[in-house]
Parts: structure tokens; sequence; C-alpha cells
């Protein structure tokens, strides 16, 4: 059974219908990729997933539950995490700060800091600094870190390699290998060579539609298909 | 009162409650010095208070962080 | 000059300002009595207009919301501890506890009215029109305008005069400088509110999600926190303080007019 | 006003028609309601339309909230009074107090405007209520060109004087037509309508053009003007002049029509919510609400009164509405109707109606 199955969610912002009916299913475990050109309706999608847009008919099944409709927060207590593009962090508030409002009853589980800690040492090291002052790489570690500092079924990621330096992508990429293992993440992702490497299942979406899916394997291996969908050249 | 609130949290910086303690104690000093040194200054006093705030820092002195 | 900026900073920056106008104006008076006078008026007349501003710049921090019907806490709560305090007339000079329990008596009535308009006002006149600036301002204008007519039905245009607690009246005097005790204590009202709220702000998780909020709602719905609740919360808190400032203001002018908060 | 090839709405027709009515009625108000009340009243109603219009080019066309909207009209105001009041009545001080009006009330907008227009709207609405009450307090304290509180009186040019005979017949009396006597007050009444009637040609003529569209389309969705290539500063500060000289003319207007200016006729805050009331309750974004607004609410303001006096009365018994019926709490009405317009009708009278009837 798959984690999260999206039947024909359609969502309007304002007068303008952005998604057209996006369909997909994202199984259990490991990594699952979505693709697609600028514009194309990525970030609608997760945002409507979260609830942050509201998207009429369809339905959003997660975990066998229909959450299309329900309040942002609800859906978060779930066990959806949310990793948006611009970060989200509390520039005013401390790296602990930021992370202990992500806890549930706010105290740290130590098994689960530790993991934290090991993932991104930057965070331990500036751990009473002011988010604000972080580099953008930290920033998106501490973003990260938010999601998985509870335990949760499913992690959104949004475009997380955005602007940052080639080690730290591949640092990320490590990350998301490893928190992979005990959470399904759904990672949108602009940068393919770097998708091509974690992900196991994907889909595109182009202009509001997923246009393909399956898996990453098929997908990478088809260059014909990369070029039609997203416009690569290679 | 309205106004002097608003002057208050507009020189203080919205959204942050120490801006707004400083707004008000700054409003509170130069009502009562002005008003005992120039009288018919007392009411702009608030007024020009503001405006030279604001062009030094146009959204106030402490503003919230957003 | 940067090296005398950082200085500045160093020493507090732009919470300096205060301290800066207090030399100015110590030089330009002259007269240290009269200046004591003056600074002990004007720190007093400071806290209460923070207690009637902190509420609405939080809640504009954190739901972008600007009431522009905050006044109308204000004046509320005004004349409804002028008119406890008037009821309670017999209690005043009957000794510091009596007069205490009445005075108390009045700013929680105003503190409790504060809470229930506010919590009113934010489901009914603010909910409908979230995120929408110019709707927003006409309807809490719209809100003002029958809330001071409202006062003027109930209160008439007359001046209202609030009695005062007989040891509030009065001043102290120390050699040839004279302070009003009425303006100590509000300034120690003043301070213990602000410090209340600061610890309230950093050092619990719900002021942990105010600040997160005032930052990014969003994020703090999607971290699985219902942020509506906390702007009730909020929302109510503002309008609380906003009807102290107000009972505090009546007792400092003791002569008030509905027009108190208009003006 | 073209019919020609678009089908129009029933409701547009309806708005259409009650601006041609309440047109025939103004022009020839003299004649069809003979008592100086009623001259007051369209007199008022005149100066009312113009002052809402340009205060809806602020706000329904370009989503800026100003409370300085009285302001300006009261430069106006005040510099046509203090102009005859130091000059004598002549047209010499008309011109120059009018000049000075226009002058002062163009360089605050401009100084507000650029100062505060690029910040949110939130924060221009403050700057200018407080801007504007500091005006309030400056005009009752300055009180030797203002004369304070109590205002100033003074004469308007001698054509306007009620003894003045426009006409006379054979026995050298003044002139009747209709009944109506051709005297200096129907000479003044008509000065009024005339520049009103000019004013808000203007401010129609603007909406009308490409300005007007650059406006909408600010007020619209700014990031998207300003990345299409407007200067949004820039528009906004102009509007904001354009409305303020706007105020201060139908202000010079009004002085010269009443021949008295004080804070409470020129420069209260009373007056702002009346304007705010009418726009709203008229329908923001279009002119023609701006009229429908003016007429009700001028029209409310002097016979709502007795209504609810006659009201008050009939509940003496039960407590509390009596007093709310009271003729001095009319606003408390016009506030909750103002509150529930807001919510249920955005778009006002003149709104909602001209959007009825647009599906069938």
């Amino acid at each position: 059974m798959s984690l999260l199955s999206i039947r024909d969610m359609k969502t309007q912002i304002g007068q303008y219908h952005v998604l057209h009916g996006v369909s997909f299913e994202v199984p259990e475990g490991g990594v699952f990729i979505l693709l697609g050109r600028n514009g194309a309706g990525k970030t609608t999608t997760l945002r409507s997933i979260m609830g942050l847009w509201q998207p009429s008919p369809g339905s959003v099944m997660f975990q066998g539950r229909d959450i299309a409709g329900l309040a942002t927060a609800d859906i978060a207590r779930l066990g959806i995490a949310y990793v948006p593009e611009n970060m989200g962090i509390f520039g005013g508030l401390t790296v602990e700060e930021n992370l202990i409002l992500a806890t549930a009853k706010g105290r740290f589980d130590p098994a689960r800091l530790r993991r934290i800690y090991d993932l991104f040492p930057a965070l331990e090291k500036f751990w009473t600094k002011q988010a604000w002052s972080l580099s953008g790489g930290q920033k998106q570690m501490l973003s990260v870190a938010r999601a998985i500092v509870e335990p949760r079924a499913l992690i959104l990621i949004d475009e997380p390699t955005k602007g940052l330096a080639p080690s730290i992508v591949a640092a990320m990429g490590e990350a998301f290998r490893e928190i992979a293992q005990t959470t399904t993440i759904l990672l949108v992702e602009q940068n393919f060579n770097f998708a091509k490497s974690l992900g196991r299942d994907m889909a595109v979406i182009d202009d509001g539609r997923v246009v393909h899916s399956g898996t990453m394997a098929d997908f990478a291996a088809d260059a014909d298909l990369q070029g039609a969908l997203l416009g690569l050249s290679a | 009162m309205m106004i002097v609130v608003f002057i208050v949290v507009i020189i203080g910086g919205l959204g942050s409650i120490e801006g707004t303690l400083l707004g008000a104690i700054i409003v509170g000093l130069t009502a009562n010095y002005v008003g005992y040194l120039a009288p018919k200054l007392a009411l702009a006093s608030n007024m020009i208070l503001m405006m030279a705030i604001l062009m030094w820092r146009p959204s106030g002195l402490r503003p919230a962080v957003k | 000059m940067d090296k005398f900026g950082e200085i500045l900073h160093r020493f507090g920056g732009v919470n300096l300002l205060p301290v800066a106008l207090a030399a100015i104006a110590f030089v330009l008076i002259g007269a240290p009595s009269s200046w004591v006078t003056l600074t002990v008026a004007g720190l007093a007349m400071g806290m209460m207009v923070f207690l009637m501003a902190s509420g609405l710049s939080l809640v504009f921090g954190l739901m972008d919301v600007l009431n522009f019907g905050h006044s109308a806490f204000i004046s509320f709560g005004a004349f409804i501890a002028a008119s406890i305090l008037a009821a309670l007339g017999g209690w005043l000079d009957g000794g510091v506890i009596l007069a205490s329990a009445a005075l108390a008596l009045a700013l929680v009535g105003a503190i409790t009215f504060g809470l229930a308009a506010g919590l009113f006002f934010e489901t009914v006149i603010i909910r409908p029109v979230y995120r929408d600036h110019l709707r927003q301002i006409l309807i809490t204008m719209g809100a003002l305008i029958v809330s001071e007519q409202v006062i003027l039905a109930v209160w008439g245009g007359t001046p209202f005069t609030v009695p005062r607690p007989a040891f509030l009246e009065g001043a102290w005097i120390i050699g040839d400088v004279s302070i009003e005790i009425y303006r100590l204590f509000a300034f120690a009202l003043g301070a213990v509110v602000f410090l209340g709220l600061m610890v309230l702000l950093n050092r619990t998780r719900i002021g942990l999600l105010i600040r997160a909020g005032v930052e990014n709602r969003e994020m703090v719905e999607a971290l699985g926190f219902k942020i509506n609740r906390l702007f009730i919360g909020v929302f109510m808190l503002g309008s609380a303080l906003a009807a102290l400032g107000g009972a505090m203001w009546a007792g400092y002018e003791t002569l008030i007019t509905p027009a108190l908060g208009a003006r | 006003m073209k019919t020609t090839g678009m089908k129009q709405s029933y409701g547009t027709l309806t708005v259409k028609t009650a601006m041609l009515v309440i047109a025939g009625l103004l022009l020839f108000a003299p004649f069809l309601f003979q008592d100086i009340r009623a001259l007051e009243v369209a007199a008022r109603i005149c100066i009312f339309i113009v002052l809402v219009a340009s205060y809806d080019l602020l706000l329904g066309y370009t989503g800026i909230v100003s409370f300085a909207h009285t302001m300006f009209f009261g430069f106006g105001c005040y510099g046509a009074a203090i102009a005859l009041r130091q000059m004598g009545p002549g047209w010499d001080a008309v011109a120059i107090g009018t000049l000075g009006g226009v002058l002062v009330s163009l360089v605050v907008a401009t100084v507000i405007g650029l100062i505060s227009l690029r910040v949110k709207a939130i924060f221009f609405a403050m700057i200018t209520l407080a801007t504007a009450s500091v005006v309030l307090v400056l005009a009752s304290q300055l009180s030797q060109i203002t004369g304070g509180e109590d205002g100033i009186t003074y004469r308007a040019p001698d054509i306007f004087k009620t003894a003045t005979k426009l006409m006379v017949d054979e026995d050298g009396k003044v002139l009747r037509w209709f009944g109506v006597r051709l005297n200096g007050k129907l000479a003044a009444y008509y000065f009024v309508f005339t520049t009103s009637l000019v004013l808000f040609l203007i401010l129609l003529r603007v909406t009308v053009s490409p300005l007007g569209t650059v406006l909408k389309a600010i007020r619209e969705n700014e990031a998207r003007a300003e990345a299409i290539g407007y200067r949004v500063v820039a528009y906004r500060t102009f509007v904001f002049c354009l409305s303020a000289v706007m105020a201060s003319l139908a202000g010079s207007v009004y002085a010269i029509w009443l021949k008295y200016t004080g804070p409470d006729t020129a420069l209260s805050f009373s007056i702002m919510i009346d304007i705010l009331l009418m726009v709203v309750i008229g329908g923001m974004g279009t002119m023609w609400g701006a009229v429908i607004g003016a007429v009700l609410l001028v029209m409310a303001q002097y016979y709502l009164r007795d209504l609810m006096g006659a009201a008050s009365e009939a509940v003496a018994g039960i407590p509390l509405l009596p007093e709310l019926l009271a003729p001095d709490r009319w606003l408390f009405w016009l506030g909750i109707i103002f509150i529930l317009l807001v919510y249920f009708f955005p778009r006002g009278i003149a709104g909602t109606l001209m959007t009825r009837g647009m599906r069938t």
C-alpha cells in the first residue's frame, strides 16, 4: 500500500488554476522524487498536501486517511513534516529554540538529538546562535533537522539544494539517504543529477499535471524522455 | 490616546515589545519636557519626533525580525 | 564615526535615546528639581502609554492585523475602572486594605472586560477579514465608531470624575523635589507588566510560539500548532493590557471624557 | 455613458438613471426646494461629492487608506478663509487663498507621500492619521491666524451676497423666476454647483484615462505592476497629491459658500469619518458610488436626526434603547451599517447594483 496517494488534486490560487489534476502514489520508504520545470506546480503540490493551499476536489490519502481539507496543523500532527523552499526557519530564535519548537512536548529525545548532531555537526556548534546568522547551508540543515526531531512518517522537502555549494549538496545527499532508511521523503528537486542518485520512484509534473511516473532507474536511462519532459539537452 | 499610541508603536517598531517600551518612554519624556519648555509645541512635538525617527529609521527603532 | 557607532551600540544603541533625551532636557531646564519631577512624570506617562500600546504592537506583529479599534479598549477600560471606583466610593476612604481592594477590583474589572471584548472582537470583527488590509482598516474603524457611540450612550457626554484611593493621593517631598505617588505606582505597574511580558515571550513555550509566529505563521502551522488559538490568546491579552492602560490613565487624569480614546 | 454597442446590465442602468436624477435635482435645487435648509443641503452634497470622489480615487482606485483627507480639505477652507479675512471680499482674495491652500496641500502631500507611501498600507494610514490630528491641534492653537476653536467669519465676494440683485424688474425689485428670487444666494449656489461639477468631471476623466487603468493594476497586484515596470511609489504619490489638490479646491469652494471656517466645518475628524462612510456605503472604486454615498449621507445627517428623535421618544420606557436612538447617536447606526456593508457588500451600493443583472 502506498503511504501517500494523491488523486486528481486541483488547486486554485486566487483566480489562477495552478494544478489541473495531479495524481501520483508515494510508496512507503525511500526517496520519492518530484521533477518538473520551473512553475510547473511542484511547490504548489507540496503546499496543497500540507494544507497551506486548500485543494478542491480530489483526495489526498495519507496512511489510508483522506487529509484533503484538514487544517495544516492537523496534517502536521498526523506525521508529515515540511521543509519549504525558503527553509522557513525562525531567524530571531536560536538553533535550539527552532528545534525545540518542532518537538511535540517541548523536550528533546536524546537519541534523536544525537542523530541530528551526527548528521549536521554545524548545528551543535552554533546551538545557541540566532538562526539568521547561519549560512545558507546551515539554515537548510536546521530546516531538515527540524523535520526529523520527532518521528514522522513523511517529510516533504522543497528544493533543498538550491543555491548551495557542491560540498554541502553532497553532505545533504548523505543525510537524506540516512533519513530515508527510517522515513519516507518526498523530494522536489531541479538538480537532476542530485535527484537521480537519491530517488527510487519518481514523477514528473508539468503545467499542473503529472505527465510521467515510474522508477528512477527507468527514467534516468531514457534520455529522450528526459529531454521531452524536463527540457534537458543531455 | 489613539494618536499617541500609534506614534509610540510606529517609532518603536511594530511587533516588538522592547521597541514599544522604548517608544513609549521617549514619547512620555518628550511630552513632559516640551510641555514645560515650550507648551505651545507640546502636541506637535510627538509628530516632529515621529517624522525625525522615521527619516532616520523607516521601520522604527526596534522592529521585530521579519 | 564607525567606532563611535560601535561604542554606542555596545552601551545599548537606540536604548540610550531616552537617556540622551533626559540629559539634553536637564541642560535646557536648568532646575534639577523640576527636571526630576518632569522625568518621573514622563516615565510614568511612558509606562501607561506602553500598557496601551503593547497589545497593539504584539497583535500587529503576530497577526499582521492593525486594529484601529484598539483605542476603544482603552476608553472602555478607563470608564469601567472609573465606574467601579465610583461605585465603591466608600471603600476608598476606609483604610489601605479596603482602598486597595477597590483599586484591585477596578483594575481587574477593566482587564476582564478587555479579555472578553478581545475575544468578541477577534472572532466577530477581525476573523472574517484576515489578510485583507484594506477591509481590516475599514472594519476596525467602523468598530471604533460604534464603540465610541456606545460609550457616549452609556456614560453620557459629560466629563466623569475618577475617584482615587487615598493612599495614592499626594506626593513625596524629598528636598525641593516632589514626586506624585500615583506616578510611581503607574511606573511600577508598567515595569511589572513589561517584565512579565518579557518572561512570557522569552522563557515560555507559548512565548516561543508567539515569537516564531511573528516571523512566519505558516511554518508554525506546518510544525503542528494551531495559530488561530494563539491569535485569540494574544489578541485578548493585548486588549486586556489596553484596558488596564486606560484604567491607569483614568486615575492619572482624574477627569475623563468619552473623547479620551480618539484624541 | 455611451450605450452603443455595449449591453448594459439593468443594475448599471439603475445607477446611471439615479445619477441623472441626482444631477437634475441638484441643478434645479433652488427651484424645487424653496427653503434655506434645502439649499444648504444641496450645496453640501455638491461639495461632498467632489470630496468623496477624490477620496475614492485613493481608497477605491488605488487602495491607499489615508486619514488626512479632511486635512487637505481644511487647507483649502482655511486658505480661502484667511485670504478673504485679511484682504477683504474680492476675487483676488479667493484666487490667492485657493492657490495658497492648493500649494500647502501639494507640499504636505508630496512630503507624506514620499516618506511613507513606500511602506505598508497600514503604516501609511497611521502616519496620515497622526499628521491630520496634529494639524487639527495646530489649527485650534494658532488662534491669531485661524481663529482657534471659534473659527473665522468673513464676507464672500459681493456677487454672492443675499442682498445682491442679479436681475431687477421695472420697480427695481429683484426679479423672480418661478417664484425664486434671482439674488446673490442663487449665484452662490450655482457657483458651488458648477465648480463641483467641473471638479467631478475632471476626476471622472482621470478614472477612465490610462492612469486609472494603471492605478487599478497597482491595486490588484502591486508586485506585478512593479514587475511590469510601473513606478508604483511615483504613481501613488501622484494620486495622493491629485486627490489632495481636489480636496483642497473643494474646501475653498465650501469656505466661500459658508462664509465661515472653523475646526468643526473644515478639519474635524468626524468629517473624515463621514467621507469614509460615504465612500464605503456608496461603493468603493466607482465614481458613481461617491455620488450616491454623498447624497445619502448628507441627507441622513440633516433629516435622519429628526426621525431618530421621534423614534427615541417612542421607545422611552426601554433601558438603553432611547439612548442609542437619540439623534446624537446616529453614528452608532451608521457605524453598524458600515461594518455590515464592508462584510457583505464590499462594493457598496453602486458596486453591488452595477454587478446585479450582469449574468443575465
